[in-house]
């Protein structure tokens, strides 16, 4: 039993600057958590806090049963991978991965044991002799994950642990990570984890819920298909998802056969079927939200919007227009062949997919229109 | 368009012609470069050219010119010099230096890393006040603490001991190591002792796994700068050490010195050779660490 | 951290604060109480006040000859030294085969440190018929009189001190090596020279080691004791009677403790007070590169 | 000498190497002689007298201990700050010195130490470089500066008068001129006059004029040295110069070429006196918080009284002002004519007993800081008589 | 006019390590070129002889119509971007920026109206009496760019600018610099760009053309689309395209109906359509590559291959579906849809499309089926 939970943690930066606004999130046994959320937004803090690298101004961290507010990081149960590895540089890859046993005073035989164990996993058994700098990126990366592992704690931190990697790596140790957490959870060992990353695709694709983070605040916490289909405001719409979804000023009123959205010169009207979801909305001026992938080429003769294309970015299979409509930017998402036939004197006549578009409140941010 | 070609043509040929000439250029310059560091080299070097070859010499020659070629080379001067004036031969005065250097530089090296990682890691009620004090020690003159530093370690039955010589050093009270480990401390980011602690370390044991063999570079530079320092001191053992078998080089090597009377230049310059000898060697070996280990603290400020 | 104890720092700066308490406290305290004091050695000590400073400061001439020739010296001495050091360490900063051999010769004279070799070494330099007049008359000039003139007798010392500017210049070394190599080749791009780069991109980034050398070489040169003593024994005419040697002969020449004391904390004060306006000037001319935070 | 009760002794002393090993070997034999066993503390001069005072501070210094006579009177400023040893004349044979020796070791009637040996200052000449001119050892300052119209154009000055040994001739100028002791005898108070001084002075400069000595200026130029570590007194461009005579061998030892030879003080017009003034060069003195005074000073009095002591010791330390030690190294041969001839010159010469405040660095001090301005043309004659005595009076004030 | 030619350039680091094995490339007037390729083939040692940071080992580069080789680096007529920016630190934004004009003995009055202009174009008014220090990320990349911006060079070199960027950065800076980009073209100024990048996605949005590099040797220089369309070889296939191309080993036969590949206990035929393509490397053993995008679910009874589902990536719109085919793994992917509903007991059938399949020569690594 390992979950974690935080009740109204805060944390003050030198007497004065509030960096995390007293926030509580629960994380299940076993659950893979995301943290996201911009730069600056106490990720890190949070993890640090958890860890207790940090301590606590406020609130009370609860890992299993036990408060752990007052323990050393040792004493937590948890094990830590840091963005830049954290590596011992001055020990060989062996006395890394079993630095934290001998200080738990585990025997020689077991330690050594848990070494070849976690090599295996990991596949670092070739790299055990070597120290730190001998390491590439990824190499080093495993190791790091070696040593959280080794510890079989309950509660793994992950501080953007691929963000110093390139792209072909990053993608590859996604896997690898996602792939080890799955593994340890039908071992039945524990496995929760909490991750922080700015990389959405890496939210996206790893964590059984995301937590997204804006100023020490939490903004909403969702499993990535809700995440993304159901952003409970703006600024999570906005956060999820590439490229990122379109967000433009806009007038939302009734027409006859139902809502019409109106940017600029241009308007846009809708079924029927929407005038439930976006009724809270009408009337006002709100913000406006398509993903890019959810615009369509416009048939003939139907409602549409005529976009002046401002480039194309041409990404193999599909391709990010930049267009202009009304006087606002919008990318939209088009497959090549699509693209090619639609685009005639640099406009293109596009539509977003009806049950797919969602109206914010321009104030608050607020996602009014979920069903 | 031809034209152009072998406009073109011509081009590549100078190019290949500059190639050539700057692969010259390059040579020339690093024999300038070797050129210059040798001469201004020799000038650094001249005085200890000097010492050794004056060391071959006798007495008379000695005073005669700035020369360092022995007309007559005498290796009395070492043979006397190692003899000295004292039932001890000089070989017991290096073994006295080692005696008070091994304990000062290990505990200087202990304790201003301690305090250095208390000062740089940690908050503490009163760390400001403290730590000015660190700088304040630094600037009064000596010369007159030194009775009531005296009196002091009188009273603690220190006198004729080498422990006045070292036990402070014990205690972090070289001020300026403190400082110049701090300042390496700055520079070493945290995160290597913070993956300690998560791993389950004190912090104790982070500054000792984790912090000191990151640390060892400086550490070295501080060893090596208390080294040479130790070596040198005269009035410190002059003052507290009475007894002549208990005598350092430092001391030894000033001991047939009197103002009221002629004595033997070869046999100090000879033993003055020897006496820099350690400094020297240990300086060569270590100057890449030395170096390195400055930089990776980068001092800032 | 949490679970650490608010006083955990404490505990690992208490060997100084012991040391600091034990050793240092007392003669530091003990030497503040005797400058109110006559106190002749072998004799007891009368408190009288702020005598000795008053007569310091406002009848002793041999204090105000020294203390100018000090203030002098450390102005003359802390600049040359400083350039000297980086310069050569900028000519030491290359990857050449056998640079450690280089960098051992160079550091040589200040190994020597003391040692009776230099100062008799330093007599042949600039003695009337020595190296330094060879060299001079061999192009042409008058030879000099160095030690016998009240002009040039102090640059003697200043000059031994130049020469010995090993342990600055090792530490500009490493802070030399530290700068990024990417901004000099930004700098090239940007079109600048070697010289130009070095005045635009080499001393500003070194400032806050410059910074550093000039508070460890100002308290070192406020305290020039060695030089003076050893070469010119305060000569001629006081030329070279930097107060630390006033001190001494003071203390233990003439036994008045008392009264040394009180010139020791006047110098104290000095040095403290250069050393707080260098520290506040600081402000304006080095550049940090610290990191955000903090 | 009794072996009643043995004692462990602690002695320091300076000096060079001779001095060293002679030193400790008479220790050795002295132990066996009295019992006490002593450990001997010895160093270079550089630092010693450091290293005495803070020991003095700290009331911790050795039983026997050699010090530099003027020191005896900072150290000891009412007497007290010795053992007084006339308390063990049972031990020390006194007598062995007659008062004129044992006087300027006396201390408010105490006395605070023994000479172990006499010594004052007197001319040296340079035989070799004298016969190579043609001329005879100088007997007068009319014979020096003929000798220098003679030298000079070789670049040879026939004598040397710099830094201390300038100080000393000028003091001894102003004696003779005077024809008494610095101060009023057993007082603070200045006898000499400013044109006591001023007098002494001239002379300086008429030396100078003449081609005679080096000008401060000049003999500067090569440092901080001593005129024997100077090349131009090694190579024998110089004839002769002033000093101690106790100090015999630290001059005649660097010399090249030739020998010097002791010659009688010369006068400067209208002399009163010769302007000698004796001291002893060292004494031993016994500590006060010597746990056991009686055994040092039978210590003491195995080394400067005991034949086979004095022998071991040897001129180690100077021609012993002891008589016994005396004549049992003349008997033994153990002293060179130079050093027979100079000790009788200064025996003989007159001159006022001086006060050991002429040695007391506040008023060193003074002497060479004015002279130093008069020898670099910064002041008069006259000014540099009115500054000294200006200057004395004050340093003399504050003892 | 500023065209770029580099002509049998090569390097030879320490006498002996030979970095550039003499390549030929030629940049047009106004080209924005991208060189790729993995780490340690030599990019930046090209963009750095270019730039005159290195010597030129041999063979020759030309600026305009001016062998540059023995010329300083400012004396060159081009601007560098560093990654790590190489701001200098201890100098103000506006210093930065000035630095090179004043150096370049510019009036007073001239250097602060272009540092005004370039200052608008880059939106870093506000930030123009900054130290570096206080610049966040993109803040700094904006002013690197302004410091090449500012001196109209004649060809402007990037190293690698964006990567220490986080990814929504990232993707804003390319737009920022294309568009850049393309104001100088359209306002006649000289703007060849020379752009070194390890991330694919960077060089297919960004250049004109793309530069893949592999070992010191140029693989292929190609419009984005004939790259993605026509690799040369299998590096070029692998290295283009995201996620990355599956290549696998097989064996090509011929069928009755037309071309067979066999990867382990699975085979799929080809209709005869690719007959003539493939031919080349009928009968031996192969390299087969398809693109993750270009399977598509198999009609039922349709010839397909039979994979086993790993795990599958959701990503908003569509799903990474890591797949086990005879044995290999492949990447697919997917519409969320058409993934929900072919999924069944975590075994999809999928099929290449046809004329969407390359073989490569399975030593020299050619692609033998360029039409
Ligand atoms: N040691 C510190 N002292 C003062 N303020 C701090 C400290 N550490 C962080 N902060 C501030 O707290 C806030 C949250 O910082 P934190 O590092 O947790 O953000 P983050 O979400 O991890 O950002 P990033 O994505 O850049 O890592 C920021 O405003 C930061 O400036
Ligand atoms: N100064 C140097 N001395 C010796 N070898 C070097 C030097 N610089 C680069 N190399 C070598 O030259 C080769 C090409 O290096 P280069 O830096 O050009 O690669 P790159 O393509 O830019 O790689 P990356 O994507 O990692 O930046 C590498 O093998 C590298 O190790
Ligand atoms: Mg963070
Ligand atoms: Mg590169």
């Amino acid at each position: 039993m390992a979950q974690l939970s935080i009740r109204n943690l805060e944390k003050v930066y030198g007497g004065s600057l509030k960096a995390l606004h007293g926030i509580n999130l629960d994380v299940k046994d076993g659950e893979f958590m995301v943290l996201v959320g911009p730069s600056g937004c106490a990720k890190s803090t949070t993890l640090r806090m958890i860890a207790g690298l940090e301590t606590v101004s406020g609130g009370h961290i609860t890992i299993g049963d036990k408060i752990v507010n007052n323990l050393a990081p040792g004493e937590r149960g948890i094990a830590m991978v840091f963005q830049n590895y954290a590596l011992y540089p001055h020990m060989k890859v062996r006395k890394n991965l079993s630095f934290g046993l001998k200080l738990a005073g585990e025997k020689k035989e077991e330690i050594s044991r848990r070494v070849q164990e976690v090599a295996e996993v990991l596949e670092i058994e070739p790299l055990l002799d070597r120290l730190p700098k001998q390491l590439s990126g990824g190499q080093a990366q495993r190791v790091a994950l070696g040593r959280a592992l080794i510890k079989k704690p309950e509660v793994f931190l992950f501080d953007e642990p691929l963000s110093n990697l390139d792209a072909k790596l990053r993608a590859s140790m996604r896997v690898r990570i996602t792939d080890l957490h799955r593994r340890l959870k039908e071992q039945g060992q524990s496995s929760t984890v909490v991750y922080v990353t700015h990389d959405q695709v890496e939210a996206m694709t790893m964590g059984d819920r995301i937590c997204v983070m804006k100023d020490g605040r939490i903004m909403q916490v969702d499993d990535p298909e809700t995440l993304y289909a159901k952003p409970a405001n703006a600024f999570v719409a906005g956060f999820i998802g590439m490229p990122e979804m379109n967000l433009v000023d806009a007038t939302l009123t009734r027409g006859e056969s139902g809502p019409v959205v109106t940017f600029g010169d241009q308007s846009i009207r809708f079924g029927a079927k929407l005038a439930g979801r976006l009724e809270a909305g009408v009337g006002g001026e709100v913000t406006f939200g398509v993903r890019p992938q959810h615009f369509r080429l416009a048939a003939a003769g139907e409602d549409a919007l005529t976009a002046k294309v401002i480039k194309a970015d041409f990404l193999g299979h599909e391709v990010d227009v930049h267009i202009m409509i009304g006087g606002q930017r919008f990318t939209v998402v088009l497959p090549v062949e699509d693209y090619r036939k639609a685009a005639v004197d640099g406009t293109i006549r596009i539509r977003p997919e009806e049950d797919r578009v969602f109206i914010f409140d321009r104030e608050s941010g607020q996602n009014v229109s979920l069903a | 368009m031809s034209d152009s070609v072998t406009h073109f043509d011509k081009a590549i040929d100078e190019a290949e012609k500059y190639l050539a000439a700057q692969k010259r250029r390059q040579t020339v310059s690093l024999a300038i470069r070797y050129t210059i560091l040798t001469v201004v080299g020799l000038i650094m070097l001249y005085p200890l050219i000097w010492l050794v070859g004056a060391s071959f010499k006798s007495n008379t020659e000695i005073f005669a010119g700035a020369g360092f070629m022995p007309v007559n080379p005498t290796t009395d001067g070492y043979v006397e010099g190692w003899q000295t004036s004292t039932p001890y031969t000089f070989g017991r005065f290096f073994w006295n230096t080692f005696l008070i250097i091994a304990p000062k530089t290990i505990c200087t090296v202990i304790s201003c890393t301690v305090v250095a990682y208390g000062f740089a890691r940690f908050d503490f009620p009163g760390k400001k006040i403290l730590f000015a004090t660190v700088i304040g020690t630094l600037l009064l003159p000596n010369v007159v603490t030194r009775i009531p530093q005296y009196l002091l370690f009188r009273d603690l039955g220190w006198l004729d001991s080498y422990l006045p010589l070292w036990v402070p050093s014990a205690f972090a009270g070289d001020a300026f190591f403190v400082f110049m480990l701090l300042q390496f401390l700055r520079s070493i980011p945290r995160d290597m002792e913070e993956a300690a602690r998560v791993d389950g370390a004190t912090s104790f044991q982070a500054l000792i796994y984790v912090v000191v063999p990151m640390l060892v570079p400086a550490m070295i530079s501080v060893a090596l700068f208390q080294f040479m320092w130790t070596m040198n001191d005269f009035l410190g053992p002059l003052i507290y050490v009475s007894s002549v078998d208990k005598f350092p080089v430092s001391l030894a090597l000033k001991l047939s010195i009197d103002t009221a009377e002629s004595f033997e230049w070869n046999r100090i310059l000879a033993m003055s050779v020897l006496t820099l000898l350690p400094s020297l060697l240990v300086f060569f070996l270590s100057q890449k660490y030395f170096v390195e280990g400055i930089s990776a603290g980068g001092v800032k400020g | 951290m949490s679970g650490d104890s608010r006083l955990l720092g404490f505990w690992y700066v208490l060997p100084y604060l012991i040391g600091l308490l034990v050793f240092t406290a007392i003669p530091f305290l003990g030497s503040l109480y005797l400058s109110f004091t006559d106190y002749r050695l072998m004799q007891g000590a009368s408190f009288i006040g702020l005598e000795n400073y008053t007569d310091i400061l406002t009848r002793d001439r041999t204090f105000t000859r020294s203390f100018n020739v000090t203030m002098l010296y450390v102005l003359i001495t802390v600049p040359l030294k400083l350039a000297f050091a980086l310069f050569i360490a900028g000519v030491l900063n290359s990857k050449l085969k056998g640079i450690g051999f280089f960098r051992t010769a160079y550091y040589v004279p200040s190994i020597l440190g003391g040692s009776i070799a230099v100062a008799v070494l330093w007599r042949y330099m600039f003695a009337d018929t020595g190296f330094i007049n060879m060299m001079l008359t061999s192009i042409g000039f008058e030879a000099i009189n160095w030690f016998g003139n009240p002009g040039t007798a102090l640059f003697t010392i200043t000059l031994l001190r130049l020469w010995q500017f090993g342990s600055a210049m090792v530490i500009f070394l490493a802070a030399l090596q530290s700068i990024d190599k990417s901004l000099y080749e930004a700098a090239a791009i940007d079109g600048a020279k070697p010289w130009r780069a070095f005045f635009a991109i080499t001393l500003p980034l070194l400032t806050p080691v410059i910074f550093f050398n000039l508070i460890m070489q100002m308290v070192q040169a406020f305290q020039e004791f060695n030089g003076p003593y050893v070469i010119t024994s305060g000569g001629p005419l006081k030329s070279t009677y930097l107060l630390p040697l006033y001190i001494y002969e003071m203390a233990f020449k003439k036994f008045d403790m008392g009264y040394a004391s009180a010139i020791a904390w006047v110098l104290f004060a000095v040095i403290m007070v250069l050393t707080l306006i260098a520290f506040w000037s600081s402000k304006h001319w080095v550049y940090y590169a610290g990191d955000k935070r903090s | 000498t009794s072996v009643a009760s043995a004692a462990d002794l602690r002695m320091s002393w300076w000096g060079g190497d001779g001095r060293h090993v002679a030193t400790q070997k008479a220790l050795d034999y002295c132990t066996t002689k009295t019992g006490h066993k002593v450990k001997a503390e010895f160093a270079g001069f550089e630092g010693y007298l450091e290293k005495l005072t803070t020991q003095m501070a700290g009331s911790t210094e050795a039983d026997i201990i050699q010090v530099d006579w003027p020191w005896l009177f900072q150290f000891s400023k009412e007497g007290e700050g010795f053992a007084d040893l006339k308390q063990f004349s049972g031990d020390l044979d006194l007598s062995q010195w007659n008062d004129s020796q044992l006087a300027p070791a006396m201390i408010e009637g105490k006395l605070n130490g023994v000479p172990v040996s006499v010594t004052g200052a007197t001319y040296y000449f340079s035989d070799e470089i004298y016969r190579k001119a043609g001329l005879e050892l100088p007997k007068s300052w009319e014979d020096l500066a003929a000798a220098a119209k003679k030298m000079n154009p070789d670049g040879v000055y026939p004598f040397d008068s710099t830094r201390v040994i300038l100080m000393l001739m000028i003091e001894a100028f102003a004696a003779q001129i005077s024809g008494q002791e610095f101060v009023k005898p057993g007082t603070n108070e200045l006898a000499w006059t400013a044109e006591d001084i001023a007098g002494a002075l001239k002379h300086y400069q008429w030396m100078v004029d003449n081609g005679i000595v080096r000008s401060a200026k000049d003999a500067a130029a090569v440092g901080n040295v001593e005129i024997f570590d100077d090349p131009a007194w090694v190579s024998g461009r110089i004839g002769g110069t002033y000093f101690w005579d106790s100090t015999y061998s630290k001059y005649d030892d660097p010399l090249t070429v030739g020998k010097l030879v002791p010659a009688a003080p010369l006068k400067i017009e209208g002399a009163k006196s010769d302007g000698v003034y004796k001291k002893p060069s060292m004494v031993f003195a016994i500590s006060r918080h010597s746990k056991d005074q009686k055994a040092a000073a039978q210590v003491i009095n195995c080394l400067l009284n005991d034949k086979d002591a004095i022998l071991i010791l040897g001129d180690s330390r100077g021609l012993p002002a002891s008589a016994i030690a005396k004549a049992t190294l003349e008997e033994a041969g153990k002293l060179t004519r130079e050093r027979l001839d100079g000790a009788k010159i200064v025996a003989e010469a007159t001159g006022p007993v001086m006060s050991p405040l002429i040695e007391h660095p506040s008023v060193q001090e003074v002497f060479k800081d004015v002279i130093e301005q008069f020898a670099y043309g910064q002041m008069t004659a006259e000014e540099a008589g009115e500054e000294m005595i200006d200057g004395l009076t004050r340093a003399l004030r504050r003892l």
